[in-house]
């Protein structure tokens, strides 16, 4: 169950069940399969519909969002997530905005995969989590996939409603295993499913001192640290990994912060208004006065990505950063 | 999240009023005529509306290009689908005849084809829509045209662009996919020698029609504003589209005779006063008698009142 | 003092004392001098360094960015703010990651000018306040006019320092008076300058019962609610308008709340990661267990901006929405 | 927000090694040779790293594509500037000679010309920089050679793009500008048929050449790989660039011979096979005597063996 084959399979069965589908990007035909390998062998099964594209962002996303129009399904790859800035004006002055100023006579339904992240020594440019950029745009939906989290469910989902999506895949989960909850565990955690947001803890939630927020490559190091303290330190907090991270799904988190009076936000992008100072904001509101410390927001530093690893590591979110995060809010 | 539409979307039914988009049956001299006639003074009435205070937001009017939007529409056929920018009012009214449904969008209105969302620029209808952002529809209607492809039809997808909006690099990105993958795509390039305050010789260098040639697309190029020769001009174009499925380009050398969208026009007088003499109308004219084009100008004249008057009075 | 007539002045001052400014965008010279005039008479008298473009915001930013590494003083005009999506890639690709990823050896410190903002019918394209997508870029200061504050001064600055810049005009600022603090007052409301936040208030401080942190034209609407409170409702409260929005100088923000105990935020753009929300986050952790209630965040709704006048001022934060706020954090 | 540098940023002197850049007495033919001989072997030894695991990140080698480099950079004098893409260290090398900033760089340490920040895609010396995200640093050189020319300087902007990079939008914003404003830009377009796993003919429709054409900048075309022959062209296109200040473009069709960045090669064996035959080295050899390009091939080995060990050691 590797994650990148579930998602390509994710991909096929999307191809399979729904001819509308179409399948966009640079370089995602076979033999290569794209930079990632996700898309190997979909082309050759769906040459018509998988479609491999010149060095052209904007215009991919702009022909996603024709083909979105025009009642297709299109899922656009973008070769490196830094590149979404290049998709930019698509997303937020053309394909987010069809169905609301057209007054819901047309729906503008794509599907952006966005491989993400670093941790690999790929430098400036190549390495980012820009989808703090992304959240809040009106009728954009942000999700993040995990270990914890289906791929397939989660294209099921896509195909099922009309709202645009940026799907953010953290290059360093395509070699893992899955971790689907299974018998309500995964591993020696207990997984308990919120909607789309999985709840994971080694005891029950009102023996946790702490709630941890956390998506992506960052929720698979937190899930670590958390099952570590607890089997090493005797420390219980509650670890919630949300599929969705725009709009936020509030019920989840305010039901666990309400048990456990402490929050902790963690992310992989730059501090700053970023993904865990909404869910801050918010939460402080929702849980005003019953909060025991300060919501903490783990984010990386405010700076480029630098490619040396030591630099690297020094920089963006990693376990020592989620750890000491998690001791201090579990205090 | 979800979006409630202010009114149920219904296939509008494009409410061809006779009066301003003639019938079938009329000799096509009239009706070429007639729907330019009624986009003028669509748009002269709301430049009025405008000045009365009744309207708000911004406005491009086509005074001037309607030969341009009616020549090509006349083409289009159920099935297919237009793009359109900012000056869309022209390509809106010649597809669906729906004056009151722009009247009322621009005027803010519930009644408005996008519940009054939308605005001038942005409208939509079955087959038809239009976006205020410049470059990035070239693209969408391209994404549209492989749609069309994909699905083993015959429709085409036509998208309206002005001069200016060679300026933007989605629109070289698209021709070379739109080249490469054999899209059934029609850009009609209007220049109309200025992007709003910018004549073209400071915007655009080198050759307008070599630019999509270097991708291999064929340009069918002409400097006239006579409704009937863009009307066999453009039925060529869309029938080689339909047929062969490949982009092609229509480039028209036209001319904007109102401002750019309100009190904002510096162009020398004499310039402008020159290419009043050759405006669509009057050349469409010269084709029938002056007692037809009285009574189809009558014939406009009362279906536009009636359509300021319903939409005036609308919530 | 028209607003739109001292930012030219601003701009004149900057190409007239140094001779590195070149200002570049679409329809900026004469005779036409922009869509909003703010460069009228410029090219004139700077035919070199006043350059209008093709409708090409890319390379308007690209071309401005190879300025500035090569030790010029680009101050790039987008024509409406909306368009600032096509410049996204430079700014977070190239503009904002040089001086950093180069190890200071390149400084690239690019203006962007960009007129934003609603209430004026121009509808989902050509109204929006998009500054919340670009706050937190690192390495990017996020700067907002105001009546309140000088734009010469602004630029003076712009032109001391070597960090990217996007500078927020709105657009209902331009035929505006501007209404600088003179003998410590702005009308009837007293000001106090914490560097450069303008602080505004019809009491002292310490006899204000709430916080109101604003930019732009929406400072200028909050500063009107706040005059009329006072004088009609005796209700005290303290208007803060920062110029620049990110990063954040929390020093006068923390000293007022201390004050206070109650904070709202008000903003143009929509809701969901805006300005407001990492204000919120922040100061819930640097006040914690000192707000007599929750931070209040004010934005727009979550959608796109119709044309519709009366719809427009139902979905955009206008004089309204702010006054029920001020007098819910009053209380 | 001040972005402190780990190391005090320093004018770099060019610390040309005579054994790997060669000397300015040293005949034009040797001193070429040398030149990708170093580049060559640089980028060999590179890979070699990569494998051993010492590198850290992604490289892109332009091995079969130094002649280009060389052949062009032989033209760029003090004050000129250079923008390069991910495929940089040829065109770094030419320019600079700094075997051990690059390496150091590469290999992540403080030492390096970017302290490590850049990695292999982001570099930077006085008059050099290199940025790996496509297509906007064309605008970026356009930016510099406009800088330029409101100095009043002769001095010329140079950058590299690849055949790929033809599918972005901000290479044709940039043509149009560079083509109004006669910016002293060279655009070297290095065709090396592949853009990563995509061959040009699924990437670029109708013709290179008549892209730059449509806006007016004329193209010089080549297909050698005879360094000698390049840096011919290269020598009267930077000249008239520097006496028109007008932009041009060079459009070298050439062959990539190793994999894109690692191990990511499917193309066919004999297509690559047959491109070792002509490649740069193996002409440039038949112009000089066995016996001197074997004394320069040691002097590189020696020059890099010891880059290598410095860079190693470094902390
Ligand atoms: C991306 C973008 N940039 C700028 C504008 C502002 N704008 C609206 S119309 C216009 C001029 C358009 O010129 P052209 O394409 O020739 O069309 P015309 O107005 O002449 O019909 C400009 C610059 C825009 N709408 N979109
Ligand atoms: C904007 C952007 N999109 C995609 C990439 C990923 N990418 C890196 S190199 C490359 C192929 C480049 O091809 P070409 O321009 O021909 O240069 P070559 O690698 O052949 O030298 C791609 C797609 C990128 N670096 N930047
Ligand atoms: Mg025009
Ligand atoms: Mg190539």
């Amino acid at each position: 169950m590797i994650f990148s084959k579930e998602l390509g399979a994710a991909l096929r069965e999307s191809l399979e069940t729904d001819d509308r589908v179409v399948l966009i990007g640079e370089d995602i035909i076979d033999p290569y399969g794209g930079a990632f390998k996700v898309t190997r062998g979909l082309s050759t099964d769906f040459p018509e519909r998988v479609r491999t594209t010149p060095i052209s962002e904007g215009a991919i996303a702009g022909i996603s969002a024709g083909l979105a129009l025009a009642g297709m399904r299109p899922i656009a790859e973008v070769m490196f997530g830094d590149f979404i800035t290049l998709c930019f004006d698509q997303v937020v002055n053309h394909i987010t905005k069809y169905e609301a100023m057209y007054n819901g006579q047309a729906t503008c339904p794509v599907v952006f995969r966005v491989p993400s992240g670093g941790h690999r020594g790929y430098g400036p440019t190549h390495s980012q989590s820009l989808e703090k950029h992304f959240l809040g745009v009106p009728h954009l939906k942000v999700v993040a996939a995990s270990l914890f989290h289906d791929p397939r469910e989660a294209f099921r989902g896509f195909l099922e409603q009309n709202t645009p999506v940026l799907y953010i895949e953290h290059k360093l989960l395509y070699p893992q295993n899955l971790r689907l909850p299974e018998g309500g565990m995964v591993g020696d955690l207990m997984a308990v499913k919120h909607g789309s947001t999985i709840g994971l803890s080694a005891v029950p939630r009102n023996d946790c001192t702490a709630t941890v927020l956390a998506y992506g490559y960052q929720a698979m190091l937190a899930a670590e640290v958390v099952e570590r303290l607890a089997v090493e330190e005797e420390i219980f907090v509650e670890l919630l990994v949300p599929a969705q991270l725009s709009p936020m799904d509030w019920t989840p988190v305010e039901e666990s912060v309400r048990a456990t009076g402490s929050l902790v936000t963690v992310e992989e992008g730059t501090g700053g208004w970023s993904w865990g100072t909404e869910i801050a904001a918010v939460m402080s509101e929702k849980a005003f006065g019953r909060l025991r410390r300060p919501i903490s927001v783990v984010a990386s530093e405010r700076t480029v990505i630098p490619s040396s690893r030591a630099r690297e590591a020094g920089m963006l979110v990693g376990t020592p950063q989620i750890e000491t995060a998690i001791l201090e809010a579990a205090k | 999240m979800t979006i409630a539409p202010t009114r149920i979307p219904r296939q509008r039914e494009l409410q061809a009023d006779p009066r301003t988009m003639g019938t079938p049956e009329e000799p096509r001299d009239l009706r070429l005529y007639r729907r330019m006639r009624f986009i003028r003074r669509f748009e002269e009435t709301l430049l009025g509306l405008f000045d009365e205070g009744v309207l708000n937001g911004t406005t491009h009017a086509c005074i001037g290009q309607e030969a341009d939007a009616v020549g090509v529409i006349e083409h289009v056929e159920e099935g297919d689908h237009i793009f359109s920018n900012h000056r869309c009012h022209g390509h809106y009214l010649a597809r669906t005849g729906d004056a009151l449904g722009l009247m009322a969008e621009i005027m803010g209105k519930e009644a408005g084809v996008c519940g009054g969302i939308g605005g001038s620029q942005h409208v939509c209808a079955p087959g038809f829509m239009s976006n205020g952002v410049q470059g990035g529809i070239v693209p969408t209607a391209a994404g549209i045209a492989l749609a069309m492809k994909l699905r083993g039809s015959d429709r085409v997808s036509v998208v309206f662009i002005g001069d200016g909006t060679l300026g933007e690099g989605a629109v070289y990105e698209t021709l070379n996919i739109a080249a490469l993958w054999d899209l059934p795509l029609l850009i009609v390039l209007e220049d109309n020698e200025w992007a709003q305050s910018t004549p073209t010789e400071l915007n655009t260098a080198g050759s307008m029609r070599a630019r999509f040639e270097a991708f291999g697309i064929p340009v069918t190029e002409t400097t006239t504003t006579d409704v009937a020769e863009l009307d066999a001009l453009a039925g060529n174009e869309i029938a080689a589209v339909r047929t062969t499925g490949k982009t092609r380009v229509l480039l028209v050398h036209t001319y904007r005779l109102c401002h750019h969208s309100k009190s904002d026009d510096h162009r020398p007088e004499e310039e402008v006063a020159l290419r009043w003499v050759t405006e669509p109308l009057a050349i469409a004219r010269q084709r029938i008698a002056e007692s037809q084009w009285q009574r189809i100008d009558a014939e406009v004249e009362a279906a536009l009142a009636e359509v300021v008057a319903t939409a005036r009075a609308l919530p």
